[in-house]
This record gives structure tokens, C-alpha cells and sequence, in this order.
């Protein structure tokens, strides 16, 4: 059977550039980058070579890079290290409702220690409005933390506009574009963020490695302690290999990704017009400002993981926000914070593209899908209409 | 996650469908998740001749109303009611911790399908 | 020019069969433990085998390692996250002047957010002693934290002992055996610890793979927040590759324990009465409670870093903690805390050996190392002794 | 992280040693970390013809010091004190930022040997 593999969200097959890059530090090059002698040089020395990468690919200078070991690291990171650093200015910070739970939790946490914690509704699309931004602030709010792309319905948030908003009253602003960057371009300038957590999994790089932009001179309380790696901000000996390998991957997602973006939304808009085709199927997130690879839905009368499983049996791997699909149990908090109702939430599909995805992969999709959602439906009670108990969304 | 039993059921289900004229109708919601069974029984003497079953739900809910609607066959109603989720469970190879709560969905939708056969029979 | 890796304790080479277990998961088997199709369940597959491994290590049930990242990740975790969870209880907590950096930097940050922290001292072999460990438990203390080996003088505590007392006071007792597990036999239960930290690459396992074990039914406040990785304790995507490597690698290490502690401690053995004929060199640290692969030594009249750059020009590979050779520029707080002074202390050298160490790693060190001690002295203005300045240690 | 200049004054110091009889020797002390740097020096007319030195201390000291005592031979004492670290450093093909203050060190040390000399001349 061939795979088709949609689910780039989760996680992207590493690169072989990437792997043939780090091979070398799984192998002879196994030095402590703390060590004084060569071996240990080499390894600092690599390092800093994949922090310039890094940080060229989101337009920062390599001081600006902390590595971590992944997007919800950084997040919890960035989160809390920021809060701490200004609680004496005060105890306020703002997020989504969209947030990843790598930010919702930490943002919990810091509730139980004294802050007071906003979240910011949003519209259909899932899109955060700055004007509803600008009314939450107030004298005592210390950070903004905005998604910039959300992996459960792909929506770009207008980060440009938030953090504006966020520098008008001098409050810090963070982006957890750990499902953006490296697929899409991603300038730390242009947005005007202060803060930004991005992970190398999510863009050919490997498991392991992720970053946090912090902008220069910015005080930030580790979550970390101990040696004085990442000049005393995050301790730990670093993981070299995959260290350079999340490099290797940013080098060769910043030159590609004005291209692949390009090819990917046309196999994005083909699929999404596929897809829609099946009846009582919505889009959910915004019709075009979305990340390139990124399709999702919700079908009505059937449930997500059962979509997912049939759908692998045919070689097609994708993800599901249902409830049942969660280990929570629980519908999507972010469809649910779109209008989406429970029962609808619970039909949902997610496709993602990455790098390696083809227009057959595209093909076969379109082809299977309608198969799965007729035989599903076929076995659902309510095949002729949520019977009175939903309007079809 | 789920065994070859379970995946077996889930692909291949058997007995989807509704009883025409069907002698009860059992039918059970999850408020949590919002999975609905619906299962529809013949009944000849006091055995379940027949079991169909309609379901809104994750494989491990579509893979409990086949198998359950496979189990009550020929069996008498009081065999039928004895069927706790655990039978279900174990009849499927084993289901994922999370996932139980499934098959006492399919276990009392059943339960209420046997009921609206005898509280028919008493009218 | 032949290379004599003797750093083990600053990292280990990769075990080869570890990164053959590996490569699978860096390749093809990329996917994300979360996901719902096979590959998925590959994936955490892998993981609990890893956990089972890592968990037979050190003698406990697989339900009690969390995965983190790195050594210095566990350390924090356990220090704040178990004086978080009991806080209710009392805010004192007890480490020793001889812990790692990243026990004693998380208990300064607790200390700042209200808890009081003893550190105990030790003796001039680096021990802790017991009657000192009650002495200081008081009925606010809720956590003691006692290193098991120290990476610098290479002594092993008597941890047994040192839990005993804690349990007897009914007080949660942390061990950071990152030095140590692997290398010689740790056993939990043995033990009676309630938490240990370890790491994959001190025992030939990869960077950016290490553990936590937790008692079995003990609450701890997460580190890092967000999804249902580790059972909601530790967020964030898998490393899988580097966990899977770490399972390798302790599976390696289980087996191979007994007879490497046995073949390495006579290396040592050799080793510490070869280095010892150069005059006025010491041992630091305790002759026969020290790991098995571990020489550490203070050299009069000349400089650590000096040494190690010297034996790394003749291809040999070592450690020092002289103030020259941290980036902090400060003398080693473990030697001062064993009453070695300051200008003595910057006579560090620390030789650690590990599986692949030969004897003719040994002989070299032995027959090279004199000669670099002479010609650093003949540079030294010390050469004829301190000149009052400093008695000889 | 050491140049291949710093390496070789390191690996191959040049001048160590004590002159006998020295015109004027300067001794001086990191007390952070307790390097000490003792550099002698033998002069004629108001030129150094020699110097030599004896250095406790890491691998960017003992380069310095060898570095240092190259420098001046040959020079006059005013010259020789105007020196900078910054000087050594840069023949030295740079030092780590950490490590600058070992170049410090030298240039001390020679001042106090160029002190010593001149107050020994007063008598
Ligand atoms: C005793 C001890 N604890 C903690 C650590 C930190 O572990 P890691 O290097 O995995 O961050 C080390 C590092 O070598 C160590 O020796
Ligand atoms: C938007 C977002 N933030 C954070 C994370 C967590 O990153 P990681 O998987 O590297 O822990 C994810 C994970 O996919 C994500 O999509």
C-alpha cells in the first residue's frame, strides 16, 4: 500500500540533509561543547554555527537564539521566563483562546502564582482582532503571547497588527510560531515580536531541538538552571546532533520557502475544493489566510477518529481534533472557541502538506475521502440529518 | 492502539443497518464526546432473532456495536442483559483504558432496546 | 597522533549500538507518539520500551520514569517540582555545598520565591555525613537533595544511609545520580530514594535523552506544561530517536555494569598510584568510596587549564575544575567545600574513563603526564614551592 | 578557542626563566584566580635587552608572558610601557573575552619589573 502523509502538524520526516548532517556529532564528534580541548570546540563551534542559521531564518542576530528542546519548552519558557522577569511591573498577560496548551497551561499556572490571565476570544476563522487586543491591556499587563499559526485549523493570526498594538503600550509580545516557521516566511522584524518559540520537528529538522527568539537585552528567568550553557539561560549539555540538525533544516527551509509555500497552497486550494465537493463537509480556519499545506474540516454526521483510522487503512495518514481522538476526551477547545458546536467538533479532519507531499498524494485524497465519509455515514444514525438535535453547522 | 479484533469490526462492521419494523429500539447517547448508538432488535419467543445497530462514533464505539449486535444473536433476553462491558471488551481482544467507556454505551444501549421490546410487549 | 578519551565524565562517546537502534526512528519511523495510525503507535511503542529499560536500570516499574531531556532538566524538575507539590507542608528543603549547578541554582530560585535552603557541608573526602543530614531536617523541611557521585572528586555518597535519616523524618529525599547510574549499580529500592535524575549520554546513550524517576503515587509540579506527553508531567513532542538510544544504552549498561565497575576500577587504581609518583600531586575526593572510572588530583604549583590544554596537545583528554577553566572564572565550590585553598584548587585535574577506556589509555596517561607536570613547573615562579604563600595540600 | 599564535607561545614559550642579576623584576596577581605572572628584565642604556618570565597560570597566561617578553626585547622602557593588552592580544591573534584580563596581567607585571628598575636606579 502507498502512504500519503497529511499529517506535517505533527510532526515532518527529517530531512536527509538534515540526518547527514548530524551523523557526524552521534559519531566520532560526541565532544562536550564545555570541554576545553578541540573536540570540545568543535562542538561549540557547531553549535553556533546552527544558532546563525536559526536565527537567519526567522531575520534575528544568532544572540537572540536560545535552544531548547522543543516548541513547548520554549513556550513554557518564554511564558513564564517573561511574566517573572516584569512581575514587578505587573501581574497581567493576555493570550488566545487559540493557544497551544503549552501556553494555556503555563498561563494556568501562572494564575495559581498571583497573575491574572485574559483570554482573548476569536471570530469564526479562529482570528484574533486587535481591537479586542487593545481593550484587554491595561497598566498592569506585561506580556502578549498570540499563536501565529494554528495547527488545528491553519489560521495566520495577524501578528503585525497584535503586536503593534502590544509596543503602543510598551507590553512584551510573544508568537508561538512553532507551526509556522520554516514553513512559511517568517521576519521577527517585521512582525515587531519580542519573543518567539519556534521547533525544528515541524520543519524537517529532528525531534529534540527548538529555539526561543528573545530580543537583545531583554531579561528573561531561565526554566532552567544550572551550567552556563545558552549563556547561562537555559543549562543542560547541549544535544549537539540535533542541534545542528534543526540548523541544516533552517538553512534549507530558508531558501526553499518562498517556493514550497507557493506549490503547497495550489495543492492546499486543489485539495480543499476536492474535499468540499463531499456534502455537508465546512472548511474550518480562514479560506485563504492560512498556512500553505494546511486543510481542515469538519464533516457532519460522523466522528473524526473513525475518519482517521479508515483513512489510514488506506494509507492516508491524518489528524483529528475530536474528542474521541484526543486522550482527554474532550472537544477541541479552539473549534469550540470558533463557534464550532461539540457535536460538529467532533467531525473533524485535518490534512497537512510538508516538503516531501505531491500532487498524487493530492490526488489519491480527493479520490478516497468521499469513499470513507459515504461508508461512515452509512453507519451513522444520523445519515439523513442531525435529526433536530444540530443544525448543520 | 486498538487490537486486530477491534480494526476487524471497525472496517468490516456487521449488522449496520435498521430493523424494518423493528420489535425495540435502544438508544444511548455520550454526553461527553456526543457518540450515539442506535440498536434495533427481532425478538422470536424471548431470543434476539435479529440486531442491527446505527452508531456516531470513534472505531472502538463502531467496533462495540458490531460486536455486540453479534453477540445477542439467538441468545434470550436475559443471556442479552447478563453481557456487561467487559464481555464486549474482551470479546474485541482488549480495548484502550480511555475507550471502555464505549462499550457500556453499547451494553445500555442494548439494555434500553430490550426494554422498549418489553414495555411494547406489555401494552 | 593517537587519541585517550579520559572526559567520560564530561560526556561519553554514543555506543554504536545505541545509534544503530536509532537510526530507524531518524528515518523512517518518524512519526509523533500522539498520532493515531500505526505509525504513531510505532513510535510510543518505542518509548515504553525505552522506559522499560531505563526503569530496569535503576530497579524501579516503568510508570515511574518521566523523560526529559537532559540531566540538568531532571535535576530542576525534581528539586522545584517536589518542593512545589508539598509546599503546604513546609518550605525548607537540604542539598549538600557538593551538588551539581543544577540542583544548587533551582534551590537559590527557590529560595528567592520563599523557601529556605541548608546546605550541608562535607568532609575533606567530599562526604556527607549522616548525623550532620539529621541534624539539619527540621519539621518544616519537605525535600532533601544529596548527589549520588560527584562528577568532580568522583566520591560516592552514602546515599543508603543518607535516605534512611530522611525517611525516618518522613522527608521526600531526591538523588542526582547522573554521575553515576550506568556506571556502577544503582538501585532505587536499595537506595530508598524517592526521586533520581539520570542521563543517557554519561552512560553511552545519546544528548538530549535523560530521566526522572518519581515514587509511584508521589504528586510533582510539571516543569514544563502543556500536553499529555509522560502522562501530563512533562509536555512536549518526544525525542524519540534519543529515547530509544537511551533505552539501548541502558539495557547495555545493565549487563555490563558488574564487569566494567570491575575492569575500570583497577584501571583507576593503576592510574591514581601512577599519577600520584609525580610529587606534590594529591588525590581529591575519596580513595576507595569513588567511581570506578574516576582520577581526580590537584597538582602543586601550576594551573588546571594549562594541564589540560598540554595533555590534549599529546592526545589526552581531560577535565579540570581550576577557575581558569570555568567560564565563571571561580574556583571549584566542591574543592573549597573540601577545605582544598583556592591557589591549590587551581591545580584541578580530573581523569574519567568509560567502557571503550583501554590499559594502554592508562600506561600513555602514566608515562606522558609527568612530563607535562615538569614542564608546566619549570614555567611556574613556584617551582621550588608555594614560598609561604601556601602550605602544600 | 585559542588562536594557533596563542597555542604556540603556550605550547612553545619563549623566554622562561629568571635572569640572573635582572635590572628590574615585576610580580603580579590575579586574585580572582590566583595567577601569578613574574617577568625580569635586563637593561641597557634605557633599552631592554632581556627579559624572562615564570608564570602560574592557564594556557592564555603563559602566552601572554611569552608573548610579552618577546615583545620588548629591544625596545626602550617608555616604549615597552606603552604596550596596551589590547597590543599583546592582537599579536597574540586575539584571546577569548574571558581571558583578556590575563593580558592585563602582562602588562602589569612588565610596568612593575620597568617600576622596580627605575626605583633601583634612584638608589
Ligand atoms: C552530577 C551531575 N548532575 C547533573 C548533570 C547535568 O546533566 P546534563 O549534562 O545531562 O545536563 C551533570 C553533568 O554532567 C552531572 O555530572
Ligand atoms: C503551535 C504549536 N505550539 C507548540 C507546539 C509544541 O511543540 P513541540 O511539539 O516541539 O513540543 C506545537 C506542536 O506541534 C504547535 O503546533
Amino acid at each position: 500500500m502507498s502512504t500519503h502523509y497529511f499529517d506535517h502538524v505533527a510532526t515532518t520526516p527529517l530531512r536527509e540533509e538534515a540526518l547527514e548532517a548530524m551523523l557526524p556529532y552521534l559519531k566520532e564528534d560526541f565532544g562536550n561543547p564545555l570541554s576545553q580541548y578541540e573536540a570540545g570546540a568543535r562542538a561549540k563551534a557547531a553549535i553556533e554555527e546552527a544558532r546563525e542559521k536559526v536565527a537567519s531564518l526567522i531575520g534575528v542576530r544568532p544572540s537572540g537564539i536560545i535552544f531548547t528542546a522543543s516548541g513547548a519548552e520554549s513556550n513554557n519558557f518564554a511564558i513564564r521566563g517573561a511574566a517573572l522577569a516584569r512581575q514587578d511591573k505587573g501581574t497581567h498577560i493576555v493570550v488566545s483562546k487559540v493557544e497551544h496548551h503549552s501556553i494555556l497551561n503555563p498561563a494556568r499556572f501562572l494564575e495559581k502564582s498571583g497573575f491574572v490571565v485574559s483570554y482573548l476570544p476569536v471570530d469564526e476563522h479562529g482570528l484574533v482582532d486587535p481591537e479586542v487586543l487593545r481593550k484587554s491591556i491595561t497598566d498592569e499587563t506585561v506580556l502578549v503571547s498570540i499563536i501565529h499559526a494554528s495547527p488545528e485549523v491553519g489560521t495566520i493570526e495577524p501578528i503585525k497588527e497584535l503586536a503593534a498594538v502590544a509596543k503602543e503600550r510598551g507590553v512584551l509580545f510573544h508568537t508561538d510560531a512553532v507551526a509556522s516557521a520554516g514553513n512559511i516566511m517568517v521576519d521577527v522584524g517585521e512582525l515587531g515580536v519580542d519573543l518567539m518559540s519556534l521547533s525544528a520537528h515541524q520543519f524537517g529538522g529532528p525531534k529534540g531541538a527548538a529555539a526561543l527568539y528573545v530580543k537583545e537585552g531583554m531579561r528573561i528567568v531561565p526554566l532552567i538552571y544550572g551550567g552556563i550553557q545558552e549563556s547561562g539561560r537555559r543549562a543542560g549539555t547541549e544535544n549537539v546532533p540535533a542541534i545542528v540538525g534543526m540548523g541544516r533544516a533552517a538553512e534549507l527551509a530558508a531558501s526553499e520557502v518562498a517556493d514550497n509555500a507557493k506549490r503547497l497552497t495550489k495543492m492546499r486550494d486543489r485539495l480543499i475544493e476536492g474535499i468540499l465537493k463531499v456534502p455537508n463537509v465546512h472548511l474550518t480556519g480562514h479560506r485563504t489566510k492560512r498556512l500553505p499545506g494546511h486543510a481542515s474540516f469538519v464533516v457532519e454526521f460522523i466522528e473524526g477518529e473513525a475518519m482517521l483510522l479508515m483513512l489510514a487503512a488506506k494509507g492516508i495518514y491524518v489528524a483529528s481534533g475530536s474528542a474521541c481522538s484526543s486522550k482527554a476526551l474532550k472537544a477541541s477547545p479552539v473549534l469550540l472557541s470558533m463557534g464550532v458546536s461539540a457535536s460538529l467538533a467532533q467531525g473533524s479532519v485535518v490534512f497537512t502538506m510538508g516538503g516531501e507531499s505531491t500532487d498524487e498524494d493530492v490526488d489519491y485524497a480527493i479520490e478516497e475521502f468521499p469513499k470513507v465519509i459515504t461508508r461512515l455515514r452509512e453507519i451513522s444514525p444520523y445519515a439523513g440529518g442531525w435529526g433536530g438535535q444540530e443544525e448543520s453547522g | 492502539m486498538y487490537s486486530e479484533k477491534v480494526m476487524d469490526h471497525f472496517m468490516n462492521p456487521r449488522n449496520v443497518g435498521e430493523i424494518e419494523n423493528p420489535d425495540g429500539v435502544g438508544e444511548e447517547g455520550n454526553p461527553t464526546c456526543g457518540d450515539v448508538m442506535r440498536i434495533s432488535i427481532k425478538v422470536e419467543g424471548d431470543r434476539i432473532v435479529d440486531a442491527k445497530f446505527k452508531t456516531f462514533g470513534c472505531g472502538a464505539a463502531i467496533a462495540v456495536s458490531s460486536m455486540i449486535t453479534e453477540m445477542v444473536k439467538g441468545k434470550t433476553l436475559d443471556e442479552a442483559l447478563s453481557i456487561s462491558k467487559q464481555n464486549i471488551a474482551d470479546e474485541l481482544g482488549g480495548l484502550p483504558a480511555q475507550k471502555l467507556h464505549c462499550s457500556v454505551l453499547g451494553s445500555d444501549a442494548l439494555r434500553m432496546a430490550i426494554e422498549d421490546y418489553r414495555s411494547r410487549q406489555k401494552k
